[in-house]
């Protein structure tokens, strides 16, 4: 990993990141799907790992070009797994209760055809 | 072509108003129109805005229905899916302007919860610092490294009006001020990860979610101080968060974002971790202190104060995991924006492990003020099945049982004190009418009882009585006097124990003294538990009449106490159950009674 | 200067002072019950744990630990307000209410400072009662440990761990099921306890308490068949006198004396006479082993270290048994006595050893342990049969209706019973050295001591050196008493840190007048001061003060030891030591 | 004392990790920590090769390792089975799925069936807390738990057990 050794170089890589997340050029990181699975020790309990597992090789399967991380709690902990998923030039929208059937169900209909499917999260918080 | 999606909320208040058959009908109407390539109804979780329910909202143009009943599906559908006109009647009017407000982005007051401390869990890979910095990480701890003096910011921080978030409330501002005081070569920051209160995790989520945050806000604190030394004392019952921590720790060392000369301004941190093992009275920091200093985890008498003589006898300041969460973005957005958040006394947010008895179990984050009521039935989607809501339980051990009297005060530390309980760390369990509350308070004091560290007398000995006569009131063998002497003893225990766990363990008997006394006098002269609960209160009979033979409780009893064939009346026998209530939840018929 | 408030009297005080400091000074007398100070000692117990102490200070939430606060400015305290005294007698009844109701037969019942407290407080109900906890109870030779009885006050552990390092002693388990004990709940006996009784001495109730052999001497001296002989050490005449009511520091030797006779032992004797025999052959030793060091003999090793005391005897050979060829190997007064008694005193009386019983007088718990060690007996037989403590003695005399204070002063018993000043000192802390040089001096140097106190060697340090010049040979001279300050004497000579030529080690605060076996002192420091004074006192006041010039000494060696170091003197008045480290 | 009847491997670990903590008494908890972790659990004879590492008093680390709950001194069994009875926990039926395995196992808490197969305990929040009652064996984590479930969940474990 490369050192940060000023606060110019703090700034660097913030710049960096910022704009490899929010520019539409072509490459294609920036027109990726990105899917972050809820991955906090209530969300693997639940099946996290599975979901996560099975989107990674779903959508290798379908070569569809997407990012699949993990994150921390999305705190609705009454819908584990919880996935937030996020087409390119739309609005992240947040899956609750995703097993691999439903999963499956979102890869088919979200992902491919834009179209939701039951177990859509409202978000219910304002962030700083 | 987009097509259009109408949303209805699932959430469990909204189906209560009958927003299933709303869905039923709007997938009609569709059908019925032959729009149904183009319209697509989703049922989705709650909304967060419960009282206002049914909702349904309508992409891509977001509008947002609210109270909307079945009967209106026919209307939205002809009137906004076909003719693009909005229904003026369904839109929701803000109270303040009295306009209706057509767009769900307008809305966003009903967003109860606002995010500080969770702002980045579930946003950001905990795995990836540059993650974390594209979202402002570090640039707090570069901020006060080349633009502040640590008086300024420990100034910005006390302005701030930030006070601890494990459950005592001190000023943070004014802790880092006093150790910074304290002068000693050698000065240590501990962040207080041993989240010990059951049913409160907010700090494990951030740790998991977020560790980056903490690990800057301890840095800063560190400059503030004068420390170059960071200590995160943690449960060794968290795996996860102890890994990602781990794996945190070692990218900031090897970006440089810890250790020596940081960002190049002669500034030098370094943390250790720590593990709890198993004892929650570590939480009390002097406890915390010894039991990283290789000791038994007893508590000792303040003063001397940690920020005075903490770890190895140094100046020593200590925080929680939640506190240390606040700190970036109070430097980032300064004191002003801060304390603009919450009430007079509370500024900011508060995180809430919201559980038990409610829809949406979770974590939440609201600002400083926000209503019991708000939490519940706005962010929490109401009380499980249906029933009615009995009490919420907040502060963990330490705090105490609130009834429906308190729904609408605003949570602070000091209302809570008041009203009988305490912040805690945050938990707040939800009860409802099956919870008896005598048998909450025994559960507490059981939990306290293992917990006690055992060093002063009235916390050693005077929580065992505690629990010895709610043990006694739960088995029908209470007396009055009993009830009178729980209270002197709870009031002297609180009055003469060495630490916060004995100062407050016996708030969860006063508060359901106070607040649910016909429960106890129910157990005692009546010999009742009004909620079905204790065990030697209660007998399952079988209701003969009711009863269809349909064996399913004959099945599923787990001690075979159950006799009888199929389509015969059946029989419970009293001397092999165990009154675990499986057959009473099992029956389809209501055979089962309670008595 | 600080000024507060207590209960409505104005104190100015010292900053640091503590809130019951100050009240002592106001004239207020605060219970206490967990803490304990011993002022010029630097021990210290203020776990803040019984919360007896509490007080209310205005504007403060919680009743506060008046020992453990401090007192700040313009305080207002109130120490006995109805809020406090509702608190303090809840807190007390709760510790009662798990703490047996066996005062009857309480071992210290009558000097039990939680009873003394139930009634300061008039307990007359327990109004929580519930479970109470339930230990096994320990029976070791010296100590009997009744956990029951334990109210966490820590004393114990804090003896046992800070002052002496011993270690035995630790808080296990949590909450109710607290108690202090050694590791794994196993007995003394079975641990590296040396039985030094300091921890009884602090103990507030009956949780410690010495093993009670008073029925013994009452079995043995109504059996006319035995010949039953006592023995009673330096320091137990300078506290006798506490338990009936004299000042301390009152010196009751020939009271003492008399009491036993009317108790019916057939012979009075005195251990100061084998504290004489002692420096006789430990100084002889000292010279021999110094002389050879001088003359550069590489095989032998310097200092050497007195061995009286026998929980420092255990004490080295746990902890630094590596170190077990330095002590002198002279054994203790207590075992020089009953070996003489039983061989050279049995025959003069013509009694068989099995026919003649040995009890000594002890202000220690540790002899008790000390005499049932096996190299100690012959043939089955030990050299010391019963072991009493001071307070066993007082207990016994009063059991007899014996007033001590109308008796006559009476004289020890012949030939046992003679001794010199510098025997008495034995019962101090630095007193074994100083009686070691007044012989070693003249014999070494052949000439007369100029002076015969030595005010270099005296005091109550727990570490203190002295260099003592042996006409022109300066002798480096090291006392520790607490066997924490031994622990770093040790240290020290194990590092090669050390350079002394001989070092006096007690293991107890003050040695043997503050022996766990003594009156309690119930954390009064004062009182071993005064005790310490009365020795000196003795030995000033006695006509022969070296013990080299102890005629019955002298008649001892002439008629059966032949000389110090002799093969006879091996035989009955030296001991080796084991290393205990891997038990 | 006993004396040591550690094995040679024990003990040569007891000196690695002591050593690796630079024979530091503060490090204590650290240190056994690491000894649970690769013995399963922490016996007399272990203690007492620490404290003598560490030199410190063994009645010290009794002391400490009877305090904190999260050591033991007793073997576990193959599969720990910890039923969460955090408060959420509680309210939603923990008690009775823990007594369920009390009764199906015929152990107490804290206890190892005789075979050594499983051990019980109750923890304190394992922050699952949605997913109340919650069972813990070894990583896996159970939700929702009802008494009803608990012999199928022992079955599952009995079954590979028996291969």
């Amino acid at each position: 990993m490369e050192k940060i050794k000023s606060v110019a170089d703090l700034k660097k890589l913030k710049q960096q990141s910022a704009l490899s997340r929010k520019s539409g050029d072509e490459s294609s990181q920036q027109n990726a799907i990105t899917i972050k699975v809820a991955m906090a020790t209530c969300g693997i309990a639940s099946g996290a790992r599975e979901t996560y597992d099975y989107f990674v090789q779903e959508l290798k399967r379908q070569k569809i070009n997407a990012i699949v991380s993990q994150t921390g709690c999305m705190s609705y902990c009454y819908a584990e797994p919880t996935v937030e998923i996020t087409l390119p030039h739309e609005e992240p929208v947040v899956f609750g209760f995703v097993n691999t059937a439903k999963a499956q169900e979102i890869v088919d209909r979200y992902i491919l055809h834009h179209e939701f499917v039951d177990g859509v999260i409202p978000a219910s918080y304002k962030t700083v | 072509m987009t097509k259009t999606h109408i949303f209805v909320c699932g959430g469990i208040g909204c189906r209560a108003m009958e927003s299933e058959q709303l869905r039923k009908n709007f997938q009609r109407e569709i059908l019925v129109r032959g729009l149904s390539d183009e319209v697509q109804v989703v049922t989705t979780g709650c909304f967060g805005f419960c009282e206002k329910g049914p909702l349904v909202k309508i992409l891509p143009d977001q509008t947002f229905y609210v109270q909307v009943s079945p009967d209106d599906a026919a209307e939205i559908v002809s009137e906004h899916i076909i003719h693009q006109r909005k229904v003026e009647r369904l839109l929701y009017i803000d109270p303040e302007t009295r306009k209706r407000v057509t767009e769900s982005k307008d809305m966003d007051f009903y967003k109860r919860q606002f995010r500080i401390a969770l702002r980045n869990c579930g946003v950001i890979d905990p795995d990836n610092i540059e993650e974390y910095i594209a979202r402002d990480g570090y640039s707090a701890i570069a901020k006060c490294l080349t633009e502040y003096t640590p008086e300024k910011v420990i100034d910005i921080v006390k302005k701030s009006g930030l006070r601890g978030r494990g459950g005592g409330g001190f000023p943070t501002g004014l802790k880092w001020e006093i150790t910074r005081k304290s002068e000693n070569s050698q000065k240590y920051v501990v962040c207080n990860a041993d989240e010990g209160d059951p049913g409160a995790f907010m700090d494990r989520s951030i740790l998991e979610g977020d560790p980056h945050s903490v690990i800057e806000a301890m840095a800063i604190c560190g400059y503030c101080i004068g420390a170059d030394k960071g200590l995160i004392y943690i449960r060794a019952e968290y795996p996860l968060a102890i890994k990602r921590l781990k794996r945190a720790l070692q990218q900031a060392v090897d970006t440089g974002l810890l250790g020596r000369d940081i960002l190049g301004t002669g500034f030098n941190f370094e943390i250790e971790i720590r593990y709890g093992a198993g004892a929650f009275v570590c939480g009390e920091e002097t406890a915390l202190i010894h039991s990283m200093e290789g000791c038994r985890g007893e508590p000792t008498f303040k003063p001397p104060f940690p920020s005075v003589e903490g770890y190895m006898g140094k100046p020593t300041n200590v925080n929680n995991v939640e506190t240390f969460a606040n700190i970036p973005v109070i430097i980032n957005k300064g004191a002003e924006w801060f304390s603009a958040i919450g009430t007079e006394k509370s500024k900011g947010t508060k995180v809430f492990a919201l559980a038990g008895k409610i829809n949406n179990v979770g974590l939440i984050e609201v600002p400083m003020g926000t209503t019991l009521r708000e939490i519940i039935y706005d962010i929490g989607g109401g009380i499980k099945d249906g029933k009615k809501f009995k009490a919420v339980q907040t502060g963990g051990p330490s705090g105490g049982c609130l009834s429906e009297k308190y729904l609408d005060t605003p949570i602070d530390y000091d209302n809570l004190i008041e009203a009988g309980s305490m912040m805690g760390s945050g938990g707040m369990i939800v009860l409802d009418e099956n919870d008896c509350m005598v048998s909450i308070a025994k559960f507490y004091l059981g939990f306290t009882l293992d917990e006690s560290c055992g060093k002063c007398a009235p916390c050693r000995i005077g929580n065992k009585r505690l629990y010895e006569k709610l043990d006694k009131i739960t088995s029908g063998e209470g007396t009055m006097e009993d009830l009178v002497r729980l209270k002197s003893l709870s009031l002297v225990i609180k009055d003469t124990s060495l630490c916060g766990l004995g100062q407050s363990s016996p708030n969860p008997v006063l508060s359901t003294l106070t607040n649910f006394y016909d429960e106890y006098v129910a157990h005692v002269k009546e010999k009742k538990c009004p909620s079905k609960q204790c065990k030697d209160l209660i007998n399952f009979t079988i209701i003969e009449d009711k009863c269809t033979g349909c064996t399913l409780c004959f099945r599923n009893c787990p001690v075979e106490a159950i006799s009888g064939e199929k389509s015969k009346i059946h029989h419970i026998h009293q001397d092999k159950c165990i009154k675990c209530g499986l057959c009473y939840s099992k029956c389809k018929f209501e055979a089962i009674l309670i008595e | 200067m600080i000024k507060i408030t207590i209960d409505q009297k104005t104190v100015s005080v010292p900053r640091g002072t503590t809130i019951l400091e100050a009240a002592e000074k106001a004239g207020i007398d605060i219970p206490t019950l967990c803490h304990m100070k011993l002022h010029d000692m630097n021990i210290e117990n203020k776990p803040g744990g019984c919360r007896i102490c509490v007080v209310e200070v205005n504007g403060r939430r919680n009743l506060t630990p008046s020992c453990c606060t401090e007192v700040e400015e313009g305080m207002m305290i109130n120490t006995h307000s109805m809020r406090v005294i509702n608190a303090r007698r809840t807190v007390l009844e709760l510790i009662l209410s798990d703490h047996p109701a066996e005062c009857l037969t309480c071992a210290k019942s009558g000097d039990c400072e939680l009873q003394r407290m139930a009634h300061r407080l008039g307990i007359r109900e327990i109004h929580c009662k519930g479970e109470q906890s339930a230990y096994r109870i320990d029976n070791s030779p010296a100590i009997i440990r009744d956990p029951d009885k334990c109210i966490m006050c820590r004393r114990c552990e804090m003896m046992c761990n800070e002052v002496q390092t011993v270690g035995v002693l630790s808080a296990v388990h949590r909450g109710f099921n607290s108690v202090v004990s050694p590791a794994f709940e196993k007995d003394l006996m079975h641990s590296e306890c040396t039985f030094c009784g300091q921890c009884l001495a602090v103990c507030p109730t009956g949780a410690l308490t010495e093993v009670d052999e008073t029925t013994s001497v009452v079995r043995a001296i109504s059996d006319r068949e035995k010949v039953v002989v006592v023995q009673t050490a330096p320091a137990v005449r300078a506290a006798l006198g506490e338990e009936f009511g004299y000042q301390a520091g009152t010196v009751v030797t020939g009271k003492m004396v008399a009491a036993l006779r009317r108790l019916g032992f057939n012979y009075v004797f005195d251990t100061d006479f084998a504290a004489d025999l002692t420096i006789m052959e430990e100084g002889t030793e000292l010279l021999q082993r110094l002389n050879a060091f001088l003359k550069g003999d590489k095989s032998v090793k310097l200092p050497i270290l007195t061995s009286c005391c026998p929980a420092w005897v255990k004490f080295f050979e746990h902890q630094f048994p590596e170190l077990i060829d330095i002590p002198s190997t002279a054994r203790s007064p207590q075992q020089m006595f009953g070996s003489i008694a039983k061989t050279y005193l049995a025959e003069k009386l013509g009694v068989d050893r099995k026919n003649m019983i040995v009890v000594s007088i002890m202000p220690c718990v540790a002899k008790k342990y000390e005499r049932g060690r096996d190299e100690f007996y012959v043939d089955g037989n030990p050299d010391v049969d019963i072991v009493l403590t001071t307070r066993e003695l007082a207990h016994l005399i009063k059991l007899c209706n014996i007033d001590l204070t109308t008796l006559p002063e009476e004289d020890f018993d012949e030939p046992l019973g003679q001794s010199t000043g510098a025997g008495v000192l034995f019962g101090t802390t630095g007193g074994v050295i100083e009686a070691a040089v007044r012989t070693a001096y003249e014999i070494q140097t052949g000439k007369a001591l100029p002076r015969i106190n030595f005010e270099e060697l005296r005091g109550m340090e727990g570490f203190r050196k002295a260099i003592v010049d042996f006409d022109g040979l300066e002798l480096n001279i090291g006392i520790a008493h607490g066997l924490g300050n031994a622990r770093k004497l040790l240290e020290d000579i194990e590092q090669g840190k050390s350079h002394f030529h001989a070092i006096e080690i007690m293991s107890c605060p003050g040695g043997c007048i503050g022996g766990g076996g003594q009156p309690y002192h119930h954390g009064n420091a004062d009182i071993l001061m005064k005790r310490q004074h009365a020795l000196y006192t003795e030995d000033e006041l006695k006509v022969i003060r070296k013990s080299h010039e102890n005629p019955d000494i002298l008649k001892l060696y002439a008629e059966f030891l032949g000389k110090p170091l002799s093969e006879k003197s091996h035989k009955l008045l030296h001991t080796n030591y084991f290393n205990r480290k891997a038990e | 004392m006993t004396k040591t009847q550690l094995s040679e491997p024990a003990e040569i670990l007891v000196k690695s990790i002591c050593a690796r903590y630079k024979n530091d008494e503060h490090e204590l908890i650290n240190i056994l920590h690491e000894l649970q972790h690769e013995l399963g659990h922490l016996p007399a004879e272990l203690q007492s090769a620490v404290a003598h590492e560490l030199h410190i008093p063994v009645s010290k680390i009794y002391g400490v390792v009877s305090f904190y709950s999260f050591f033991t001194m007793l073997p576990k069994g193959k599969y720990q089975i910890s039923v969460c009875l955090g408060t959420a926990c509680y309210v939603r039926g923990g008690e009775l799925v823990l007594e369920e395995f009390k009764r199906r196992l015929n152990i107490k808490t804290g206890e190892t069936t005789k075979d050594g197969v499983f051990s019980l305990s109750c923890i304190r929040c394992v922050g699952a807390c949605g997913l109340a009652p919650v069972v813990t064996i070894g990583e896996k984590v159970y939700g929702r738990v009802s008494p009803q479930q608990v012999r199928r969940i022992i079955d599952e474990y009995l079954m590979l057990e028996e291969g």
